[in-house]
C-alpha cells in the first residue's frame, strides 16, 4: 500500500462527523502529510447520512480520492452507503455498544468491531468515542500518538487541561485496542525532510477560504452577503477577518439588496464584492446589468451547487456557466474567471477586483461546493502575485481641469473603451451612474448616435483583453488526444491525466480558468492537432462544450463526459470515459 | 460657501407643474441651509419620474434600479461615511417593488435620508395603480377602482420603529426644506414622504385635495413627536394626512455607531495592502 | 369526516423537539376540527426547515422559493377559490426575503393563512441571524452580537391594516389550534406568527424563555381584539410577547369579494374555450 | 407614387401625436387600406420628440416603411429629425401660427405651411387642429373627407353629435385649404373590391393586443404582471377583456411575485401567463427555475426593449434571447417562441399554453416593442388554429387506482419524460410540486440514483420535439445566399428579400419562429446548398448567429447585420448589407 490512503468516517447528521474528520484532516496535515478532504452532507439538520473523508498522502493530492481505506462508522448505513468506496481489505471501525456491522456482501473487507463508547468512558466520558475512533485510525497508519496533541489541545485547551489529557487518554485507548485486537494496517510513509515546501510552512484551506483571503489580499472592503449555502462560509471568513482590517460585512436582506450594496460600494470607491450560490445569483441577474451598463466595478462570487432551483442544496455542480456567461437581458461586458485549484480561488478572487476596477465591469467568479468546501493542503497562498491596479481612476488635480459638469464619465471616445472614473467626494467629478443609456456626463440619452457610440465604447474594452487567466496546458502538447474541463475539476482530471499516461495513453489537458472574455487564440493554439478531445464537467448538459462549440466550432471533435448527481467525478469514471473516447494506441 | 445653483444641473425634464420640482428645490435649499458642498452629496434614486432625481440633483448619482435605491445607498454611505447620501423615488419604486430593501433599511439604520415623492400612481409609465394609491381610484390597470388597500407608509414606518419619519407636500417648500434638514441631520435612517402630486396622470391627489386635507403637526403644539404610540394614533386619527416631523427616537443608535470594527475614516481611505504582519497573522489561521 | 392520519405524510425531519412539530399538529388538528378533507387543502411554503411544511401536511403543496410562499399561495387560492390555502414558512423566509410579498398580501387580503414559525435564526442554514433575531444575539453572521432592530410581524401587520392578526406558541398546541381554525374561517389574509423555537441553533428564544415570558391575550377579559390602536399599544407594551388573537376587522372585504368580474366557481372550471359570439365581440374590438 | 405611402406626424411629447396618428391610422384601414405604424416616443412624459409613423398601401405590409411622403410637423424639432426620412418631394404640412419652417439643406422638399390653429378655431376649437392636418393629408393622397366619418363618430361620438361636426368640420377646413393653396399630392389608389380578404373583414391591432387575445383564445385566464414599457398593453388588453370571460388579472407588486403568481395559478390548474419587459424578465430567473424543475406548466412573454439595464426603455432591440435560452442557474428544458408577425403573435401564445400542459415546463414568447406597440392590418386572427390540448392531466376516475400517497406526480419510468398531472382538489393525487430534487411522489431527496433519474426523465421530454413552430422559409428555396432572422424582424426582411429578387439577386429567406428547442433538422435542411448566409438581428453581438454556431456550427458562412440603436431596421440598411455581403451575380 503506498502512501495514498483514503479514510472516512460516517454517521448520522449532527452526530460531530465534521468535527472527527476535522480533527483527523487537520492532525494528518500539521503531521506533513497533504490531505484532501470532502464532506458528504444533507439538507436537513439532524438525521440523514453524512460522511467526511479525508484522503492522505506525502505527496500533493489534487482530489479526494476515490477510495477509502479506513472507514469509522457509526451506524450501519455508513457502511452500506460507502461499501462500494472500500479498497481490499479496508478496515471498517465500528462501535460494538451501538451496532452489530453487517457487511453487504462478502467482499475481503475487515470489518473490525471497537467498543468505542466503553472506551471512550473509560477516558472519561462517552462523547469521546469519535476520538477513541481516531486513535486506532492513528494505529491502522502507523503513527505516533504524540503529534496529535497540538491539535487536541488547539481543539480542547480552552476547555482546560483535564479535557486535553481526557482526549488524549481517548486516542490511546483506541489506539491500544486496535493494536491488540486487529492486525489490518494502512501505514503513512514517515515525512521526509527533502519535500519541495517546508511542512511546517503549509496551509489548510478551503476554496472559499480561499476566496474570502483572496478578497481580503486583493483589496476588497465590503461583502454584502445573505446566507446560502455552500457559499455562506466566505461570509464567515470575512466576518471573522475583515473588520481587523478596515472592511466591513453587511448581511443583507436578500441578494437582490446584497448585490445593489455591492455596486453602490464600489460606485463610492471601495472594492466590494457578493457572494452566493445559484438561487442567489439568479436573483442578480437585474443589478448585474446595471453594474456593466454603469460600468461600475463589481465582484461576484458563485459558489455552484446543483440546480436548478432549490436542486440539490448540499451538493456540487457545474452548471452555472450558462447563466453567468448570459444571464441578464440586454447585452453587457462581464469577465468570468473559473479558478481551478484552492490557490487560484485566492489569485483570481484579488485578481478579479484589479480586473473589474481595471475594465470597470462585473467579474464573476464561478467556484463550487466541491472545491469551496472541500479542505486540504496547500503548499502556499501565492501572496507575492498579489497586486493592486486600480486602473483609470482621477486624482482630484486630474479633475480640477475640469470644470464643474464638464467632466465626462462616459467619455464614448476613448480608444480603449476605458474612460477614467471619478469617487463621490472629488470636486469637479460631479456624474451619475446609471443603467439607462447614456451620455459622456451620465444623462439619459435616446438619441442614435450616442447610442451607438456608448454601445460601441462598452464593446471594445474587452477586445484586447490579454491575462494571465486564460488556459492552463498540462501534459503532451503534441497529442492528438486532449482532455477539456473548467474550473473544479482541474486536480481530479489533472490525476486522470497521469493515470491514463501511466497506462500508455499521451493525452494533453487543457484547462480553462477563464470563459469570458472566450481566450480564443490560445485554446486554438491548445487544440492544433488535437483530433479528439473529452469534455469532463460537472453538469448534465456539457454547457462548456456547447461554449467551446459557439466560440470556436470543433462540433465533431468532441466528446462529453459528464456528471450531474450532486458527487463530485471519480478519478475511474474520467480514465474510463477516457479509454472508451480516445482510439486506443494512438502514439506519436 | 455652496448656493443653489451649485446643486442645479441641466433643465428638469418632468411635465409642467410636477411636485417633483419642489422636492428637488426643497432639497437643494436643504443642502445650501445645512453648508454642504456638491460633491460631497449623493442621490441614489430609483426609476420612475421621481428617479430622474438623481439626473437632475447637482451632487454625484445613481440613478439605480426600479425599487433599488436603498440597498445602494446604504453601501455608498457605509463606504464613505463623510458622504451625506439621500436615496430618492417614488411610492412604486419604494413601497412597491421595493417595500422589502425599505423595510430593512428602518432594521439596520444607516445614515441615509430616504426621500419618496409620494404622487399615488405610477407616473413614468403612464398612470397604473401605485400601492399608495387611494381605494377606489381608477387608473389604467384599475379601470373599476383600485381594491388594494394603501400601504401606509408613516404607520409602517412607527411600526418599525424607524428613527426619524416626517411627511412633507410639495406645495409647502418652507416646511418641507425644514423637514430635509432635519432629516439629513437625524443620525441613523429617516424617511421623508412626500405628497408630489402627478398633474397629468393623477387627477384625484391633486395640490387642491392636499391643500384642503392636510393636517401640519409642526404647528401643532401639543403634539409630541417622541411619543411613538401617540404619533400612531394621531397619523391614524388624521387618515396620515398630516405633515411634519412625525416621529423622532432620539435615543437610537446608528447602524455606524454599532457595527463591530467600522473605521473612523471612510472605507475609500484604508489601505488595500495588507502588511506583512497582517499577512503572517491571517497564514497562522490556515495552519 | 378526515382525521389526523389522512394530513400526516412521510416522518417529518426535524430535529426531535424542533418547535415546528407543533405547528404541523396544530395545523393537522385545525383541519380536523374545520372538517377539511386533505385534497382540498394546500400548503405553499418556503424554503428553511419551516418550508419543509409543504412535505410534512398532508395536503397538495407546493415546496417554492426562499421568500416566495406569499405570491405563489395567493395565486393558488385565486385560481381555486374551492381550496383551503395556506402559506407557511419562517421568519428568514418571510420577513427577510419575503417582506415586501408579506406587506403587499396584507394589501391586497386573498383569503390565505398566512403561517410564520418564527424562531429568531435560520435554521436550515445552520444558524445565522434573522430578521427577527433580538438584539446582541450571537449568530454565526452576527459573533459580536445582532445590531438591527428586529422586525416586530404584529405591529407591521396592525400599522397595514392586516385583517386577522394572531400569534401562537408551539409550546400551545390548544391555543395553537384554536389560532388556526379562526385564522382560516377568516375571510380574506389571515397572520399566525408562531413562536417555535429552534432547539439547536437559538439558545435564547427556547421554549423556557416563552413560557416565562408569553402573555395570553385571549385569557385577558379586558382585551379588545377589534380595536387596532389599542392593540398595537398592549402588545408594543408587552414587548411583543404576546399569544392570542391580537386584531381582528370583520369588516374588511376580502380581495374576492372586491375584484371585478371574479366568478362564481372556481377559475379552474371555466371553459377555456371561446364561444362564437365572444370571438365576434372581441374580434369587433379590434375593426 | 405608387399605392405605399408614408405618413408621419410629431411634436412634443404629451401634445396629442399619439391620438392623431391613432385617427389618421384608423381611418385608412377602414377605408380599406393597410397600414403599419410605429410609435416614436421617449422616456418622459411631457416634452422630447414624439413621432407617429404610418405606412398605408392596398397590398399587405409588412414593415412600417422607409420613406415619409408627408410629415405633419408640431415643431421644428420634427422636421429637423426627420429630415432624412422624407421623400422626395415630400410634403410637410406645419401651423403657421406656431413657427416658421427652415428646411435644413435644399432638397426638393414641400413646406406647406398652414394656419392650423386659425382653421380649427374656424371649426370651433383649437385644439382641433390635429384633425386640420388630418384633413389636409386626406388631399394629399386624394380621398374623400366623408369616408372618416365613421371613425369620427367612434371617437367623438360619446362627445355628442355637435364635437362630431365640429371635428368634420376641421378635417373640411384643412382639406380645403391645402387644396386650395397646394399642388403636391401622394394619392393612395382606389380599393379594388377584388383583393384577396375582404377590407371590412380585416383587423387593425398590435402584437401587444394580439398577444392578449391568443392568451384569452388559449384558455388563458389568469395574468399577473407588473406595469414595465413596452409590454403593459398587454395587461390593459386582459383587463378589458379577461373578465368578460372569467379570467382574472392581478398587478403583483413587482416581477417576482407575478412570475410564482404565473406559477402558483399553473399549479392550481389555471392557464396562466406574466407579461414583462427585460428588467423584470431578469427578476424571474429564479421562479424560471422552479418552474422547470417542478415541472409547472407556464408562459412568459417578455416584449423585449432595448438593454441592458434601463436601456432605452422605450425603443426596440431584440437582445433578451441569451437569457431566455440561458436565464436561470443550473439546467431546465424550456420552449422559446419567436413569433413573427402579430398573426402570430397570437397564435403562438395561444399555443404556448399547449406547449406548456403538453411538456409541463415554461414557456417563453419573445416579442419586442416593435412589433408589440405597432399596430398594423391584418387579415385575420387564425382562429381556426386555436385549440386547447391540455396534455396528461389526470381525471379523479384514473386517481382512483391509487390509493393515498401512492401516486407518483414525477414517475421518472415515463418513456417520454411526462408524467400525468393531477391538479389540487383531486382525491388520490396528493404531490408535492417543488424546486428541491424529487422523489416521484414529491419529496426532496438526494441520493444519486434518483437524481440521474429525475434529471434523464425531465431531459426526454423534449428530445424528440415536432411542432409546427420552427422555421419559416420564403424565396428561393436553392438559392446559396440566405438571410437568417428570428421574431418580429421577419417582416422587413421579407421586404429586403422581395426587393433583392427585384434586383436579379435571389436569396432565401430562413426565419426561427422557434429558437428552443432548436429546430436542428429543419435548419441543416434549410441551410442546405447555402454558401453565404446574412443573420439579421436587432442586437450588439449576434445572439442569434452565436446560437447556430453553438448548436450546428456554420462559423465561416454567416455575415451579421446587426442594429443596436433603438429603432427599428430601416428596407434599405438590409438591402445594402445584403449587397455587400452576398457575391454579385451568383445566379443558378
Ligand atoms: C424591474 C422593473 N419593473 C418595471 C419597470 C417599469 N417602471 C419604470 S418606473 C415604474 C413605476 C414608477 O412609479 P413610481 O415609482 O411611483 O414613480 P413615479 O414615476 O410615479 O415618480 C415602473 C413600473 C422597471 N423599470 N423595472
Ligand atoms: C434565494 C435564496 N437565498 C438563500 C437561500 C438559502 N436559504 C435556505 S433556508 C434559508 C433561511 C432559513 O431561515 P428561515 O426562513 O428562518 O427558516 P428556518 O430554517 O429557520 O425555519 C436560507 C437563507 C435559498 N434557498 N434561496
Ligand atoms: S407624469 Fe406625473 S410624476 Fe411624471 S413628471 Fe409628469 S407630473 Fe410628474
Ligand atoms: S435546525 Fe432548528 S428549526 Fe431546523 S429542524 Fe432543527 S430545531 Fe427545527
Ligand atoms: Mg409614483
Ligand atoms: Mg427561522
Amino acid at each position: 500500500m503506498s502512501g495514498d490512503i483514503g479514510w472516512k468516517v460516517g454517521g448520522r447528521q449532527g452526530e460531530g462527523i465534521d468535527s472527527t474528520g476535522d480533527i483527523y484532516a487537520v492532525a494528518l496535515h500539521r503531521m506533513g502529510y497533504y490531505v484532501f478532504t470532502y464532506r458528504h452532507f444533507m439538507s436537513l439538520i439532524k438525521g440523514g447520512h453524512t460522511n467526511y473523508k479525508v484522503r492522505s498522502s506525502d505527496q500533493v493530492l489534487r482530489h479526494h480520492g476515490d477510495l477509502v481505506h479506513v472507514l469509522v462508522a457509526f451506524d450501519q448505513t455508513t457502511i452500506t452507503h460507502n461499501w462500494h468506496e472500500l479498497a481490499d481489505g479496508a478496515v471498517v471501525i465500528y462501535d460494538t455498544a451501538a451496532f452489530k456491522a453487517k457487511a453487504p456482501d462478502d467482499r475481503n473487507i475487515n470489518l473490525c468491531g471497537v467498543p468505542l463508547t466503553e472506551l471512550a468512558k473509560n477516558a472519561g466520558s462517552s462523547i469521546m468515542k469519535n476520538m477513541v475512533a481516531i486513535g486506532a485510525s492513528i494505529c491502522i497508519h502507523e503513527l505516533e500518538l504524540e503529534s496529535l496533541r497540538p491539535v487536541v489541545e488547539d481543539k480542547f485547551g480552552k476547555k482546560g487541561p483535564t479535557v486535553v489529557e481526557q482526549n488524549m487518554e481517548a486516542l490511546h485507548q483506541g489506539y491500544v485496542y486496535f493494536n491488540e485486537h486487529f492486525s489490518a494496517r494502512f501505514p503513512l510513509p514517515p515525512i521526509k525532510k527533502s519535500t519541495h515546501s517546508l511542512p511546517s510552512a503549509r496551509l489548510y484551506a478551503s476554496g472559499n477560504q480561499a476566496v474570502g483571503f483572496g478578497a481580503l489580499a486583493g483589496g476588497c472592503r465590503f461583502l454584502s452577503a445573505y446566507p446560502i449555502t455552500p457559499a455562506t462560509e466566505i461570509m464567515y471568513w470575512a466576518l471573522a477577518q475583515f473588520p481587523r482590517y478596515g472592511g466591513v460585512v453587511v448581511q443583507a436582506e436578500d441578494e437582490i439588496a446584497a448585490m445593489n450594496m455591492a455596486i453602490g460600494a464600489n460606485f463610492a470607491g471601495v472594492r466590494a464584492m457578493t457572494s452566493t450560490s445559484g438561487p442567489g445569483f439568479s436573483l442578480m441577474m437585474e443589478a448585474l446589468g446595471l453594474a456593466g451598463m454603469s460600468e461600475t466595478p463589481v465582484v461576484v462570487v458563485d459558489v455552484q451547487r446543483s440546480g436548478p432551483s432549490t436542486g440539490l442544496p448540499t451538493k456540487t455542480e457545474q452548471s452555472d456557466l450558462n447563466e453567468a456567461l448570459h444571464g441578464t437581458h440586454g447585452e453587457i461586458q462581464r469577465i468570468v474567471l473559473t479558478p481551478r485549484t484552492v490557490e487560484e480561488c485566492f489569485l483570481l478572487t484579488a485578481e478579479a477586483f484589479n480586473l473589474a476596477e481595471r475594465y470597470q465591469l462585473p467579474v464573476i467568479v464561478l467556484s463550487d461546493l466541491y472545491m469551496g468546501m472541500s479542505s486540504q493542503t496547500i503548499d502556499e497562498f501565492p501572496l507575492d502575485k498579489i497586486h493592486h491596479e486600480r486602473g483609470k481612476l482621477l486624482q482630484e488635480v486630474d479633475l480640477e481641469k475640469f470644470g464643474s459638469y464638464t467632466y465626462q464619465r462616459y467619455n464614448a471616445d476613448v480608444l480603449d473603451g476605458i474612460s477614467p472614473r471619478a469617487l463621490p467626494g472629488q470636486k469637479n467629478g460631479r456624474y451619475v451612474a446609471l443603467g439607462n443609456e447614456h451620455s459622456g456626463v451620465g444623462l439619459e440619452i435616446e438619441d442614435l448616435a450616442t447610442r451607438r457610440a456608448q454601445v460601441g465604447k462598452r464593446q471594445r474594452k474587452l477586445l484586447n483583453f490579454q491575462h494571465f487567466t486564460g488556459i492552463h496546458l498540462d501534459g503532451d502538447v503534441h497529442s492528438p488526444l486532449a482532455l477539456i474541463g473548467f474550473g473544479s475539476t482541474w486536480g481530479v482530471m489533472e490525476e486522470a491525466r497521469i493515470a491514463l499516461n501511466t497506462n500508455g495513453l499521451q493525452v494533453k489537458h487543457i484547462h480553462f480558468s477563464r470563459v469570458a472574455p472566450f481566450p480564443t487564440e490560445e485554446f486554438k493554439e491548445a487544440m492544433k492537432g488535437v483530433q479528439t478531445a473529452l469534455v469532463v464537467e460537472q453538469n448534465s448538459t456539457g454547457q462548456l462544450a456547447d461554449l467551446i462549440q459557439k466560440e470556436v466550432g470543433f462540433h465533431d471533435r468532441l466528446e462529453r463526459c459528464l456528471r450531474f448527481d450532486g458527487d463530485p467525478f471519480t478519478l475511474q469514471e474520467i480514465i474510463t470515459r477516457s479509454e472508451q473516447v480516445f482510439p486506443l494506441g494512438v502514439h506519436h | 460657501m455652496s448656493t443653489i445653483a451649485d446643486f442645479k444641473t441641466e433643465k428638469p425634464t418632468w411635465c409642467p407643474g410636477c411636485g417633483d420640482f419642489g422636492v428637488l428645490n426643497a432639497m437643494q435649499k436643504a443642502c445650501v441651509n445645512l453648508g454642504l458642498t456638491p460633491e460631497k452629496v449623493v442621490v441614489v434614486s430609483g426609476i420612475g419620474c421621481s428617479g430622474k432625481m438623481s439626473q437632475h440633483f447637482g451632487g454625484y448619482g445613481v440613478h439605480s434600479l426600479h425599487g433599488r435605491s436603498l440597498p445602494t445607498a446604504q453601501a455608498v454611505k457605509l463606504a464613505n461615511r463623510e458622504l451625506t447620501v439621500f436615496a430618492a423615488g417614488g411610492d412604486g419604486d419604494g413601497y412597491g417593488i421595493g417595500m422589502g430593501h425599505f423595510i430593512h433599511a428602518m432594521r439596520r439604520n444607516v445614515d441615509v435620508t430616504y426621500v419618496v415623492m409620494d404622487n399615488h400612481i405610477y407616473g413614468l409609465t403612464t398612470g397604473q395603480a401605485s400601492p399608495t394609491s387611494d381605494v377606489g381610484h381608477e387608473t389604467k390597470t384599475s379601470p373599476h377602482g383600485t381594491i388594494e388597500q394603501p400601504i401606509v407608509p408613516l404607520q409602517l414606518a412607527m411600526a418599525q420603529h424607524c428613527g426619524f419619519v416626517a411627511q412633507g407636500f410639495s406645495g409647502n417648500i418652507k416646511q418641507l426644506v425644514s423637514l430635509m434638514e432635519r432629516a439629513v441631520t437625524h443620525k441613523g435612517f429617516s424617511l421623508v414622504n412626500v405628497f408630489s402630486p402627478c398633474v397629468t396622470f393623477n387627477k384625484v391627489n391633486t395640490y387642491e385635495f392636499y391643500r384642503d386635507h392636510l393636517v401640519n403637526l409642526d404647528e401643532e403644539e401639543s403634539y409630541n413627536p417622541q411619543d411613538r404610540l401617540a404619533a400612531l394614533d394621531r397619523v391614524a386619527a388624521a387618515n396620515n394626512l398630516v405633515t411634519g416631523v412625525i416621529y423622532e427616537d432620539l435615543d437610537r443608535p446608528s447602524f455606524a455607531e454599532q457595527l463591530y470594527g467600522y473605521p473612523e475614516q471612510p472605507l475609500t481611505q484604508v489601505n488595500l495592502a495588507l502588511s506583512e504582519e497582517s499577512y503572517e497573522e491571517i497564514l497562522s489561521s490556515f495552519r
